[in-house]
């Protein structure tokens, strides 16, 4: 894998509901371990991956926030997050897990447009 | 025992999913409203449905809001936080159970 | 109370582990639990050949150990069951399959049981999503 | 099962989708295959299941509104549609495949507490 | 091929579920949206977004539409149906396709 | 032009069926498929010992065929296999279960092989929900 694709990966399922958003950041992981550049976003009810303050051992869960804490190790850094999204979830951006950049949906359309190829979770 | 009033579970975002809105529909008075999984970020104050849910007697299971780190959010005040013994209770109280998800 | 459990989702949905979890805080009020049916995708909690990773929570093993310390009926719908891979021995010969992994403690049987225990059952709740 | 118990079937999702509808509508027959006095609640997205002129061969899949057809011949007879999801989906009460009976939120909201018992797809 | 357009695919109920606002929330001029399997019943004239997904150029798979019975309803008539071979020819045209689900 | 696809449901879902199509048609249309890739519940897709009635339409076995006329990769990811009980005799060796039941035409792999198609794919296709 010598080449270097722009690739794209939007999230937009709340966590735990199903485990998707896990599987979604486990693949997001692997894209990263293959050195591959990636840009992230966080869409819709995707942004409730970001809150702070999960604690899912109740549920059996692993936690998303720990799996997202792990992007810096990973070398991904490009964190997009639909500013309109967290508005009207009523999340302000100090409740976060990490520094993603909000951007308008508009912003977003247009970062996903420059992208080689999406994988759409 | 209420002889016909209904429980209803509802376990998807209110944000992504009409379950809730589907949900609030069917409800009358006595009938009462659990929030579980995905369902209970209907407790986030935001939602276009929480003046509609705020007449309605509510509930949430705890442990989905603290897995969802929830508990350090604004929440709706009347929404009541049980575990599954509550849970279980409330199915003794509530002639039907009507899971909508 | 005699409760009967209808379960619609597959083990990588939250729904059946709160199917798990309801019946688990069922049987520890002293309520009994006459059946649990899976169907629709819940038929995959059915399976004996799940590997769930050291200190994962794996939902079907769960149900075994409430089983062994509880009486209750755990039934697979065998519609559901055969058209996504879940059958026993009877079945896998009947259809010359190479392979069998329902779980031992639960039986495949028609929809009748799910007939039966909504009508023995003084509750019945699904868990579906 | 000599019991005789009110069970009321609500029946909410669209078809083809996944097979969810296919196989509540496999229940619902075999409920009444087992004399049960049985109650089905089309709403919200269920309410398409009820459309005439179903062809679903190029997907592969079996028609519902065959499932629905044979309703009269496991004697369930009491089958109520709402209204309001009808008029939702501008769907006209002739583009229904059986005689359904339409009711309010309301009056589908009473009709399904005197139930005994209820099973939700 | 349209070097920053992107194919939208949107394959759940614009009735249930909110895949379809979410879509047209991160559309632009130059992109187009697919409805396929449950998608399809967005071509009723009647739901909510109907008017926001009349300014878009906007496919849909026939097929889904005739097993649903919704060839014989009043149908919005800008979305042009198509089958497979087409929704492949549309993903050459288009750089991207993003999958609403 | 070279394609991909990144599959997520299971069977019961009408996106796995539509993965097919589209994987049909655009072979038919002379593009060639690097590889399917079977992800979340779309594991399922990956069984051998489904029991599909006559006259029903049997996907996994659809894909077979296509992959009988036409060369491509067909991978179900590994950790979300094992995790539903869709495994090959090595995992079934390692974890001591008593069956496997992976298809035949269909390899165990991890995350890279996503990866590795999403680079070398003109397109990858996302088939959900």
């Amino acid at each position: 894998m010598t080449e270097n694709k722009k690739i794209g990966i939007t999230l937009r399922h709340a966590p735990y509901g199903s485990d998707l958003a896990q599987e979604a950041l486990d693949a997001t992981l692997a894209m990263g371990l293959f050195g591959q550049q990636i840009t992230l976003f966080f869409l819709a009810d995707g942004v409730f991956q970001l809150l702070k303050s999960q604690s899912s051992s109740d549920i059996h869960q692993k936690s998303v926030e720990k799996q997202i804490s792990a992007f810096e190790l990973y070398d991904i850094e490009r964190v997009f997050v639909c500013a309109q999204s967290l508005r009207q979830r009523n999340i302000d951006t100090h409740s976060l897990c990490i520094d993603a950049v909000c951007l308008s949906a508009a912003e977003l359309q247009k970062a996903l447009s420059t992208q080689d190829t999406v994988l759409s979770f | 025992m209420m002889s016909h009033a209904i429980l209803h579970t509802v376990n998807q975002s209110p944000f992504t999913h009409s379950a809730l809105e589907q949900c609030l529909c069917y409800t009358q008075e006595c009938d009462a409203i659990l929030l579980l999984e995905n369902g209970v970020y209907a407790a986030l104050l935001t939602h276009p449905l929480s003046d509609k849910l705020s007449g309605k007697k509510c509930y949430a299971i705890e442990a989905d809001l603290q897995a969802r780190g929830l508990l350090e959010q604004t929440l709706a005040s009347h929404i009541q936080l049980i575990n599954f013994t509550d849970f279980v209770g409330l199915t003794t109280q509530y002639k039907l159970v009507q899971s909508w998800y | 109370m005699i409760f009967s459990l209808l379960v619609l989702s597959p083990p990588s949905s939250q729904a059946s582990l709160s199917a798990y979890q309801f019946a688990n805080a069922l049987l520890l009020e002293k309520h009994s639990l006459y059946r649990v049916f899976f169907y629709h995708d819940a038929a995959y909690n059915g399976s004996s050949i799940q590997c769930i990773g050291q200190g994962e929570f794996d939902v079907i093993k769960a149900w075994d150990t409430l089983q062994e310390q509880y009486e209750f009926d755990r039934v697979v719908c065998i519609a559901a069951g055969l058209k996504r891979g879940i059958i026993n021995e009877t079945e896998a010969l009947r259809y010359e399959k190479t392979a069998y992994n329902l779980n031992n403690e639960i039986n495949l049987a028609g929809l009748g049981e799910l007939a039966d225990a909504t009508v023995k059952s003084d509750r019945m709740i699904t868990f579906g999503g």
